[in-house]
C-alpha cells in the first residue's frame, strides 16, 4: 500500500470507531456507556503517551501529573469558565507544566527521565496537598455542578478521535519523522538538522495537553477529588503499561489493548478478584514475552510461528528426554575420533 | 536545641534511614546492576513479610530465624522468575532500552501477581505482631529493640555486599552483562548462570528486608508499592548499581526527613523529599556517588 | 417457598488495593453475614413475604472510576433492587450523587465527611458519628478528667483535617490549651521525632487522628521513646482486633480511641458479635463502623419489611423513622445520625470498652493509662 | 612516546595451540555466510585475508560460539565446547569486529574483566602487564572506555583479550582506526605474542604488513577459500597482489578475479 | 566555508582539542592526520556542534555558530560522518537516507515552513539517487543492522549527503576496507566533492592513499595543530613523521612529493 492508501486506511478505521463510539449510548446500557468511557479515556491517555514517549523512548511517568492538575483546574474553574473553557484551560494548564518540566529535565534520557519525572510528579501532588491545606484549608474539592454524563461521554469521545486524528497526522508529518529519529539516536538526529530540544518540548506538551484536557472531563464524573486520587501514579503506570502492549510504537496498538484491558477487567473482574488480577498479571507477563511487539503486532503468523516452537520445543525436549540426543553426540564424537 | 535532641533527632533519622536503605538494596542489585525495573520489589518485601508473620504467629518460629529463611525462600523463587520470565526476556531484546520496558511491564505483571495471591491467601486485613519492641536506652534516648536491630543488619548487609562486590568482579560482571552482552560472552562470563544468581539474590534481600520490616510495621497484601518508590529514589540518589552509594543514599533522605519533620511541619516531609531527589538529580543526574557519563 | 424471586441487592467494594484492608474489617463481612444470615430464615421479609437475598457484588479495585462504573451498572442496566454502599469517603462521595439520581437509598456506614452532610442528598445517610460529636465527646470527657493540655497530630486528608477543625471548636472555651499540633502525611514509617517533640511539651493528653497503619505506628514508637501521657487517643484503627493482636493486650491498656460499641452494648450487638465471629474463625469486628455497618442492614431490613421494595418508600421510611439498632437508637436529620452519640472508647482487660459518655459507656473510664508493655 | 615496551608477552598454556576446522558451517538465520570450510590454525601467526562481506567475521564469531555452526573444530585435539563461555575458559580468546567494549566502564574495569576467569592475584599480575605493555592504558585507567578515541578503544580492546592469558588468540582487524604506526606495533606485538606461544589467528585488512609478519595466510572470498599458504608465497603471488596490494589494481576487487586472469594456481 | 579559530575543547583535566585554527574554503579537499587520540574526532565534533567548544570560535559560511546547538550547523549546511557508525539501526538503508533528506536545508527557526530556497544537485533529490551516488541501491531495503561496518560507514557518508551539505566532514570512512577498496573510496570522495561542489574535510589512518588525494592536509598531535600544507610538505616535516608516520611513508615519500 501506498502511503496515501494507508493514510486513507487509518482515517477511514478512525471514522468508523468514531461513528460507533458515537453510536454507543444509543443502544448501549448506561454500563456500556460507562465502560466505553473508561476505555476512551485510556485511549486518549495511552495513545497520547506513546505518540511522544513511544516515539522518542522516553520513559515518562509523568501522565497522571498532567491528569491530576486537568482535574484540578476543572474543579476550579467549572464554575465560572464553564465545560469547555475548564477543559481547554486544563489542557493549557498541563501543557504549560509539561514545557516548564520539559525544559528542567528532556536533557535527561532512560532511567533519569522517567525517575525524575516520577518524582516530579510525586512533588507535584504533594505541593497541591500543602497548597490546599494552607489556603484552603482542606485538601480536597467537591464537584457540585457537573455537567451531563452524555456530555462527558461526547467529550471524551472528541478528545480520542482528536488524539487518534493527531497521532494520524503526526506521524506523517516531519515531527513525527524526527520524535522517531530522536528515539533511535538523538545526536545523530541532530546532526541531521532535527530541532531536538523544540521538538521534545513540543511533543510533551503535546502528550500533556491531552492529559489535561481528559483529567479535566473525567474529574466531574468522581464529585470528590483530592491529590491522592487524581495524582495516583497508577493512572501514569496504567498508561504506560496499556501504550506498551499495545505496541508503543504503532498507532492502533494503544487504541486496542485499552479496548482489550478494559473488557478484560471487566468480565474476569466479576468473577473471583484475586484471581483476575492475577490472571492479568500472567497475561501481561505472557504478552510481554511472545508478543514483544504488542497486540498490534499480532498476525495470524504469529500464533503459527508459536506453534511451531511449541512443537519444535517438544520435539527437542523429547529428544532430549529419551536419551536419544545423548546417544548421538556420544556416537558423533566416537566418529569423530575414528577419522 | 540541647546536644542530647540532637542526637535523638539524628539517630532516629539514620535509623529510618537505614531501614530505607535496606529496603534499596534488592532493588539497587536488579535495577542498578542489571536494568530489571522491579517494580514488585515492594510486593516480594511484602512476602517476606507474609512468611515471617505467618510463621510467628502461626508457628511460633522466631522471626530472627525467618531471616535466614525468607531470605532462601525468595531468592529461589528469585531464580524460578528468573527462569520463566526474564531468560526469555534478556534472549529477545535487541537492546538495553527495549529490555528495560519489557522488563518494566514483566514486574507490573508480577505485581499484580504477587500482591493479589498475598491477598487471596492472607486476606486483604492489616497484620502484624509483636517482638522486641521494648525500648533499648542509647546515649540517653531510647529506641525500640527491634528498629536497632534492623538498622544493625541493614549496615552489615549493606557493608557485606559493598565488599563482596569489591573484592569479586561478580557487580562488574553484571554491569558489563547489560552493557555489552557479547563482550560479557567474551570474556568468559557465564551469562546465563551470572543473571539468575544477581537476580535471585535482590529477591533474597527484598525478602530478608520484608521480614525484619514486618517487626516494625504493620503489613498488608497492598504495603509494597510505598516500598518500591522509596527504593528507587533511594538508588536514584546514591547511584544506580552503587551498594555504597545506596547506603549512603538512604541515610541521606532518613536524616533529611527527620530534621524536616523536625524543623518544619511533618506534612512537608513528602515535600522535602522529592525536592532533595529532584535536586540532586538535576545537578547530579548520576547520583551522589555515581560517576560522570558523557558521550 | 422456593418460588419467590429473590431480592437482589448489589454492591461494588474493594477487595483488591490499599483500601481493602479497611473494607474487608468494616463493611464486606457484614453484608455477607447479614445475608446468610437473613437467608437462613427463609429470607428477606418483603412486607411479610420472605425472598432470599442475591448479592450481586464485585472488586472496584480501590479505584473511584471502576466504583462509579460499577454502580452506574448495578443501578441502570442490572436494576437490582437494592444497593449497599462501598468502602471510605472518597467512593461515597462519587457514588452518592449516582444513587440519589437513580433513587437507591444509600446507608453508608465508612464515610465520614461535613461535606457529604452538606451535599443535602434525599437518599444518602450517615451512619457514623460526625466529626463535631465524636471530638465533642472527646474534649467532654479530658475535661471532665482535669486535662489542661493537650497534644494533636492528624494526617493530610480530608479525614484528619475535619477532625482537627472539629477539635479545635471543641476545645474552645473548654480551659484546655493545645501545646502542639502537627499534620503528616499518609503512610508515614517515622513518627518519632514529632512524638518526641510532643514528649517534650509534655501534655496531659495526646490525640491522633490516625489511619490505623499510623495509629499503631504511633502506638509502637510512643512505647518506644517512652511518652506515656495519662490520655492516649488514637482515632481509626484502635477499635480493631488488629490493634490488640499487634500491641498485645497488655500494651493496648488504657489507649483510647474511636469507637462506638461492643458486645455489652445491647444483646443485638453480642448476637451480631458472636455470629462475626463465629462466621469469619475468631475474626471480631471493629468496635467502631462495623457497628454501625450491621445496623445500617437492620435499618434496611425493617424498612424493607414495613414498606417492600419501593425505594422511594424505604427512603422516607429510613428518613421519617427513629430506628432502634444494636448500636442504639438512629435517627436521621438530613443525612446525618443525630441520635447516636459521640463515644470514646478505651482498652481495657483485651475489650474495646465504650467508656463515654457514661449513658451509653459499658464500662467506667479508666482515667490513669498504665505504663506501655 | 612508545607504545609498548620491549619485554615479550607473559602468556600462559604456552601449549602451541592448534586449531582444525572441518566441513564449517555457519550463518545468520537460514542465510549460510560459510559453506563446509575446512582450515587449519597451525601455532604462530596466520592471517585471513578477504574482501568486504567475504565471511572472515563470520568465521571468527563461528570459531568462538559466538554464533550457531555446523562443523567440527578441535583444538589440539579436542572438541572445542559449542558455548562462548566455555571456549574462552578453553583458552581461546577474541578481540572482535565492533570491539564490543563495556562502554560505560573505566578502562580498568574493561581489562579487569578480561581477567574473569583469573584469580585475583593472577589478575592483579597481568593487569600490571597490561598497563605495562599499553602505558597510554595506565594514564587513562580511570575514564569510561566508551569516550575513548577509536584507536585508544582498539588497545583496550586488544589489551582485554590478552588479559586471559589464552591459548589461541583471535583478532578481527585489530589495526582498525589505528594510525600507521600504531599499527606496525600491534603487529609486531602480534608476532611476538605468536613467538611467547600463543596461536595467532588475525583478520588483518591491511594486508602488505600482515603478511610481512605472518606465517600462513589464507584468503577468504564469498565464504569459501579461495587461497592458502605461507605468507611469504602468498604475498608474492600475483592474485593477492593484483587484488589487495593495488599492485596492478585495475579494475580488479578479488583474488579469485585475479586468478581467472593471471591463471596461474598459487602456491600452497 | 567553515573556520574554525583557536577552538579548544577539555575534559576535565585533559585537552583534547588545543586552541586549533583551521580554515576550509569552498571546494577544497583537507585531510586530517594524527596518531590515536590526537583529538580529531574531537575536533570534529566541535566542528559539527555535537560538542561545544570550551573556548574558541567556529564560524560557517561567514556566520558565528559558536555554541549553537547540532541542527544549526547542519541547517547551515555542515554535515558529518560518525567513526563509529551511528546509523538508525532499525529503519532501512533507505528510510536512513530519506531521514536527512526531510530535514535538509530548512532552517530550524521556520520549522512548519518551507526553507531557504536552494537549486539542489540533481543526485541529491531523492534516497535512490544518493543511493546510486555512494553504490548501496542493492541494500535500499536492508535494516541498517544489518549490513556490515563497512557498508554503515557508505551509509554515514549518504546520510550526510542527504542534508544537502556544502561542507562535508568524514571521519574514518574507509576503515577496514583493504587497499583496494580505500582507493576506491578516495575517489568516490573526489567525485563528490566536484560533482556536488563541496568543501570535503577527510580523517583517515590510511595515509598512502589519503595523501595522495587530498590538496591539503592538517596534522593534530595532542589536540595541537603541529603541520598544516600540502601533502609533500608535510610528509616532510619532521615532527610529523616523529609524531605519526614512523616510516609509514618512507618509500611513498617521494612518491607524493613528486
Ligand atoms: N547479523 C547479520 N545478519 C545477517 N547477515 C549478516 C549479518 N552480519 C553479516 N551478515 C552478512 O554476512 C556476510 C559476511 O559478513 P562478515 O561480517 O563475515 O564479512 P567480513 O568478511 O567480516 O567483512 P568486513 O571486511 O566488512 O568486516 C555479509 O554478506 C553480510 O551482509
Ligand atoms: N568524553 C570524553 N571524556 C574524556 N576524554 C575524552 C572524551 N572524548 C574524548 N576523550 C579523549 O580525548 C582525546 C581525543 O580523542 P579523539 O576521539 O578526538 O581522538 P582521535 O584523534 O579521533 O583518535 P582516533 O584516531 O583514535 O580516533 C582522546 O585521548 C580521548 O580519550
Ligand atoms: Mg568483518
Ligand atoms: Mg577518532
Amino acid at each position: 500500500m501506498t502511503p496515501r492508501d494507508l493514510l486513507t486506511r487509518d482515517l477511514l478505521v478512525l471514522f468508523g470507531l468514531a461513528g460507533w463510539a458515537l453510536a454507543v449510548p444509543h443502544y448501549g446500557s448506561p454500563f456500556v456507556v460507562s465502560m466505553a468511557l473508561s476505555c476512551l479515556m485510556y485511549v486518549v491517555l495511552s495513545s497520547t503517551w506513546a505518540l511522544f514517549c513511544g516515539a522518542t523512548r522516553y520513559l515518562s511517568l509523568a501522565t497522571s501529573a498532567f491528569f491530576g492538575v486537568g482535574a484540578y483546574v476543572s474543579a476550579l474553574g467549572l464554575e465560572t469558565i464553564g465545560w469547555v473553557g475548564s477543559i481547554v484551560l486544563g489542557a493549557a494548564v498541563a501543557a504549560a507544566l509539561a514545557v516548564v518540566m520539559g525544559l528542567a529535565v528532556l536533557h535527561l534520557r532512560g532511567t533519569y527521565f522517567a525517575m525524575l519525572t516520577f518524582g516530579m510528579t510525586e512533588l507535584i501532588r504533594h505541593a497541591v496537598t500543602y497548597w490546599e491545606k494552607q489556603v484552603t484549608g482542606t485538601v480536597g474539592r467537591v464537584l457540585t455542578v457537573v455537567p451531563e454524563d452524555g456530555v462527558v461521554y461526547l467529550t471524551v469521545l472528541a478528545l480520542a478521535v482528536l488524539a487518534l486524528a493527531t497521532s494520524i497526522l503526526v506521524r506523517r508529518t516531519r515531527f513525527g519523522l524526527a520524535l522517531a529519529g530522536i528515539g533511535a539516536d538523538e545526536v545523530r538526529a541532530q546532526t541531521l538538522g532535527v530541532p531536538t530540544r523544540w521538538v521534545k518540548t513540543l511533543g510533551f506538551a503535546l502528550t500533556a495537553a491531552f492529559a489535561g484536557a481528559v483529567g479535566a472531563a473525567m474529574a466531574v464524573r468522581w464529585t470528590y477529588i483530592d491529590p491522592v486520587t487524581v495524582f495516583n501514579p497508577f493512572i501514569g503506570f496504567q498508561t504506560v503499561l496499556i501504550a506498551l502492549i499495545g505496541g508503543a510504537t504503532t498507532l492502533w496498538g494503544p487504541l486496542l489493548a485499552a479496548i482489550v484491558f478494559s473488557l478484560l477487567a471487566e468480565t474476569l473482574r466479576l468473577s473471583l478478584p484475586q484471581l483476575y488480577m492475577m490472571a492479568l498479571g500472567a497475561l501481561l507477563i505472557l504478552c510481554v514475552l511472545y508478543l514483544p511487539g504488542g497486540l498490534a503486532s499480532l498476525r495470524w503468523g504469529s500464533l503459527r510461528g508459536w506453534g511451531t516452537a511449541m512443537r519444535t520445543w517438544w520435539t527437542a525436549r523429547r529428544y532430549e528426554w529419551s536419551g536419544d540426543q545423548a546417544r548421538d553426540e556420544q556416537r558423533l564424537k566416537e566418529r569423530r575420533r575414528a577419522v | 536545641m540541647s546536644l542530647q535532641s540532637w542526637f535523638e533527632l539524628l539517630a532516629s533519622g539514620l535509623i529510618t534511614g537505614a531501614i530505607y536503605a535496606l529496603v534499596a538494596l534488592g532493588l539497587n542489585l536488579q535495577y542498578g546492576l542489571m536494568r530489571i525495573l522491579n517494580i514488585a520489589h515492594g510486593e516480594f518485601l511484602m512476602l517476606g513479610a507474609y512468611a515471617t508473620w505467618a510463621a510467628h504467629t502461626g508457628w511460633g518460629v522466631s522471626p530472627l530465624l525467618m531471616i535466614p529463611v525468607s531470605f532462601v525462600l525468595l531468592a529461589a523463587l528469585g531464580l524460578l522468575i528468573h527462569r520463566l520470565a526474564f531468560q526469555r526476556l534478556t534472549a529477545t531484546s535487541p537492546n538495553l532500552d527495549v529490555f528495560e520496558a519489557r522488563g518494566l511491564m514483566v514486574a507490573f505483571g508480577l505485581m499484580f501477581l504477587v500482591q493479589n495471591f498475598a491477598s487471596l491467601v492472607w486476606g486483604a486485613d492489616l497484620r502484624g505482631y509483636d517482638y522486641l519492641t521494648s525500648p533499648v536506652s542509647l546515649g540517653g534516648a531510647q529506641f525500640a529493640a527491634n528498629k536497632l536491630l534492623v538498622a544493625a543488619l541493614a549496615l552489615a548487609i549493606a557493608v557485606a555486599l559493598i565488599v563482596w562486590l569489591q573484592r569479586t568482579l561478580l557487580g562488574k560482571g553484571v554491569r558489563a552483562l547489560m552493557q555489552s552482552p557479547v563482550g560479557a560472552r567474551l570474556v568468559g562470563i557465564r551469562t546465563e548462570r551470572l543473571h539468575p544468581l544477581m537476580f535471585g539474590l535482590g529477591l533474597g534481600l527484598a525478602g530478608v528486608a520484608g521480614c525484619l520490616l514486618s517487626m516494625t510495621y504493620t503489613i498488608a497484601p497492598a504495603m509494597g508499592e510505598p516500598y518500591s518508590v522509596t527504593a528507587l529514589i533511594v538508588i536514584t540518589l546514591g547511584g544506580f548499581g552503587h551498594m555504597g552509594g545506596a547506603l549512603a543514599g538512604g541515610l541521606l533522605l532518613g536524616v533529611v526527613e527527620a530534621l524536616g519533620m523536625h524543623f518544619t511541619s511533618p506534612s512537608l516531609k513528602s515535600l522535602l523529599s522529592y525536592s532533595v531527589f529532584i535536586l540532586v538529580l538535576l545537578t547530579r543526574p548520576q547520583g551522589l556517588f555515581g560517576r560522570a557519563l558523557k558521550t | 417457598q422456593g418460588s419467590a424471586p429473590p431480592v437482589r441487592i448489589g454492591y461494588a467494594i474493594a477487595r483488591t488495593g490499599p483500601w481493602a484492608g479497611g473494607a474487608q474489617v468494616s463493611q464486606e463481612p457484614n453484608y455477607l453475614l447479614w445475608a446468610e444470615q437473613v437467608n437462613a430464615v427463609g429470607g428477606l421479609d418483603v412486607k411479610g413475604v420472605r425472598r432470599p437475598i442475591e448479592l450481586v457484588s464485585s472488586d472496584d479495585r480501590s479505584e473511584v472510576e471502576t466504583c462509579v462504573r460499577t454502580y452506574e451498572k448495578l443501578m441502570a442496566s442490572d436494576k437490582v433492587d437494592l444497593v449497599l454502599p462501598p468502602w471510605g469517603s472518597n467512593a461515597n462521595f462519587a457514588v452518592a450523587p449516582l444513587a440519589n439520581r437513580y433513587g437507591y437509598p444509600f446507608l453508608a456506614p465508612t464515610a465520614l465527611s461535613r461535606r457529604l452532610v452538606e451535599m443535602r442528598l434525599p437518599y444518602f445517610f450517615l451512619l457514623l458519628q460526625q466529626p463535631a460529636p465524636m471530638t465533642g465527646a472527646l474534649v467532654d470527657m479530658l475535661k471532665a478528667n482535669g486535662v489542661k493540655t493537650l497534644a494533636v497530630i492528624y494526617v493530610d486528608d480530608l479525614f484528619g483535617l475535619e477532625n482537627y477543625a472539629a477539635l479545635k471548636v471543641a476545645l474552645q472555651g473548654s480551659g484546655i490549651s493545645m501545646v502542639e499540633d502537627k499534620s503528616y502525611p499518609g503512610g508515614v514509617k517515622d513518627l518519632s521525632p514529632v512524638l518526641r517533640s510532643i514528649k517534650d511539651k509534655n501534655p496531659d493528653a495526646f490525640v491522633g487522628f490516625t489511619y490505623p497503619p499510623d495509629t499503631i505506628l504511633a502506638s509502637k514508637q510512643a512505647k518506644e521513646i517512652g511518652f506515656n501521657p495519662k490520655f492516649f487517643y488514637a482515632s481509626v484503627g484502635t477499635a480493631f482486633q488488629l490493634y490488640k493482636n499487634v500491641i498485645t493486650p497488655a500494651g493496648a491498656e488504657g489507649v483510647l480511641g474511636m469507637g462506638s460499641w461492643n458486645a455489652k452494648t445491647s444483646p443485638g450487638a453480642k448476637a451480631y458479635f458472636d455470629a462475626h465471629t463465629k462466621k469469619f474463625n475468631g475474626k471480631e469486628p471493629d468496635r467502631w463502623a462495623s457497628g454501625h455497618c450491621w445496623a445500617g442492614l437492620e435499618i434496611l431490613s425493617a424498612a424493607v419489611a414495613k414498606v417492600g421494595l419501593d425505594r422511594k418508600a424505604i427512603r422516607d421510611y429510613v428518613a421519617r423513622t427513629e430506628h432502634s439498632t444494636i448500636i442504639g437508637k438512629v435517627r436521621f436529620d438530613g443525612s446525618e445520625n443525630v441520635a447516636t452519640p459521640g463515644t470514646v472508647g478505651q482498652w481495657q482487660n483485651g475489650e474495646f470498652e465504650v467508656v463515654w459518655p457514661r449513658a451509653v459507656a459499658t464500662a467506667p473510664l479508666n482515667a490513669n493509662k498504665p505504663a506501655w508493655k | 612516546m612508545m607504545w609498548y615496551r620491549d619485554t615479550p608477552f607473559q602468556l600462559g598454556g604456552s601449549g602451541r595451540a592448534h586449531l582444525k576446522v572441518q566441513g564449517l558451517s555457519a550463518g545468520y538465520g537460514a542465510f549460510l555466510v560459510l559453506r563446509d570450510l575446512s582450515l587449519e590454525v597451525r601455532p604462530g601467526l596466520t592471517v585471513v585475508l578477504g574482501p568486504n562481506g567475504a565471511g572472515k567475521t563470520t568465521l571468527l564469531k563461528a570459531i568462538n560460539g559466538l554464533i550457531g555452526r555446523q562443523g567440527w573444530i578441535t583444538l589440539d585435539g579436542e572438541d572445542l565446547p559449542e558455548k562462548t563461555d566455555q571456549i574462552v575458559r578453553a583458552g581461546v580468546a577474541l578481540v572482535a569486529e565492533g570491539r564490543q567494549l563495556f562502554p560505560q566502564m573505566t578502562v580498568r574495569e574493561n581489562l579487569e574483566l578480561g581477567g574473569w576467569l583469573l584469580g585475583r592475584d593472577e589478575r592483579e599480575r597481568r593487569l600490571a602487564q597490561a598497563f605495562h605493555d599499553f602505558p597510554k592504558l595506565r594514564e587513562r585507567a580511570d575514564q569510561l572506555a566508551g569516550t575513548m578515541s577509536g584507536g585508544e578503544q582498539q588497545m583496550v580492546a586488544v589489551a582485554r583479550a590478552m588479559m586471559s592469558a589464552p591459548r589461541l588468540l583471535m583478532l578481527d582487524e585489530p589495526s582498525l582506526g589505528l594510525a600507521p604506526k600504531m599499527v606496525d606495533e600491534l603487529l609486531t606485538m602480534a608476532r611476538r605474542i605468536a613467538d611467547a606461544g600463543t596461536t595467532v589467528l588475525m583478520v588483518e585488512q591491511n594486508v602488505k604488513k600482515a603478511l610481512a609478519v605472518a606465517d600462513r595466510g589464507y584468503v577468504l572470498e564469498r565464504g569459501a577459500l579461495v587461497a592458502c599458504g605461507p605468507a611469504a608465497l602468498l604475498a608474492r603471488s600475483s592474485v593477492v597482489r593484483e587484488a589487495y596490494l593495488g599492485a596492478a589494481a585495475g579494475d580488479t576487487h578479488s583474488a579469485s578475479e585475479a586468478a581467472h586472469r593471471a591463471m596461474r594456481p598459487v602456491a600452497a | 566555508m567553515l573556520e574554525a579559530r583557536g577552538v579548544s575543547v577539555r575534559f576535565g583535566g585533559l585537552t583534547a582539542v588545543d586552541a586549533v585554527d583551521a580554515c576550509f574554503a569552498a571546494g577544497e579537499l583537507v585531510g586530517i592526520i594524527g596518531p590515536n587520540g590526537a583529538g580529531k574526532t574531537t575536533f570534529f565534533n566541535a566542528l559539527s556542534g555535537v560538542t561545544a567548544p570550551t573556548s574558541g570560535e567556529i564560524l560557517a559560511r561567514g556566520q558565528r555558530l559558536t555554541g549553537r546547538r547540532a541542527e544549526r550547523f547542519a541547517a547551515r549546511g555542515v554535515a558529518r560522518t560518525f567513526q563509529t557508525p551511528r546509523v538508525f539501526a532499525e529503519m532501512t538503508v533507505r528510510d536512513n537516507i530519506a531521514f536527512g533528506l526531510r530535514f535538509a536545508g530548512r532552517r530550524p527557526r521556520r520549522f512548519w515552513l518551507w526553507g531557504e530556497e536552494r537549486d539542489v544537485p540533481w543526485s541529491l533529490r531523492t534516497p535512490e539517487s544518493i543511493l546510486a551516488l555512494i553504490g548501496l541501491p542493492q541494500l535500499a531495503a536492508l535494516p541498517a543492522a544489518a549490513i556490515t561496518p563497512s557498508q554503515q560507514r557508505l551509509l554515514e557518508i549518504g546520510m550526510a549527503l542527504a542534508t544537502r551539505p556544502r561542507v562535508l566532514l568524514l571521519d574514518e570512512v574507509a576503515a577496514g576496507l583493504t587497499e583496494a577498496e580505500v582507493e576506491q573510496m578516495a575517489r568516490l570522495i573526489r567525485r563528490l566533492r566536484d560533482e556536488l561542489d563541496l568543501t570535503v574535510v577527510w580523517i583517515e589512518h590510511a595515509v598512502t592513499t589519503l595523501l595522495r588525494h587530498v590538496e591539503r592536509v592538517i596534522v593534530l598531535h595532542q589536540g595541537r595543530k603541529i603541520a598544516d600544507g600540502t601533502p609533500a610538505e608535510v610528509v616532510r616535516h619532521p615532527e610529523v613523521v616523529e609524531a605519526y608516520l614512523g616510516d609509514e611513508m618512507a618509500d611513498a615519500g617521494s612518491g607524493a612529493a613528486a
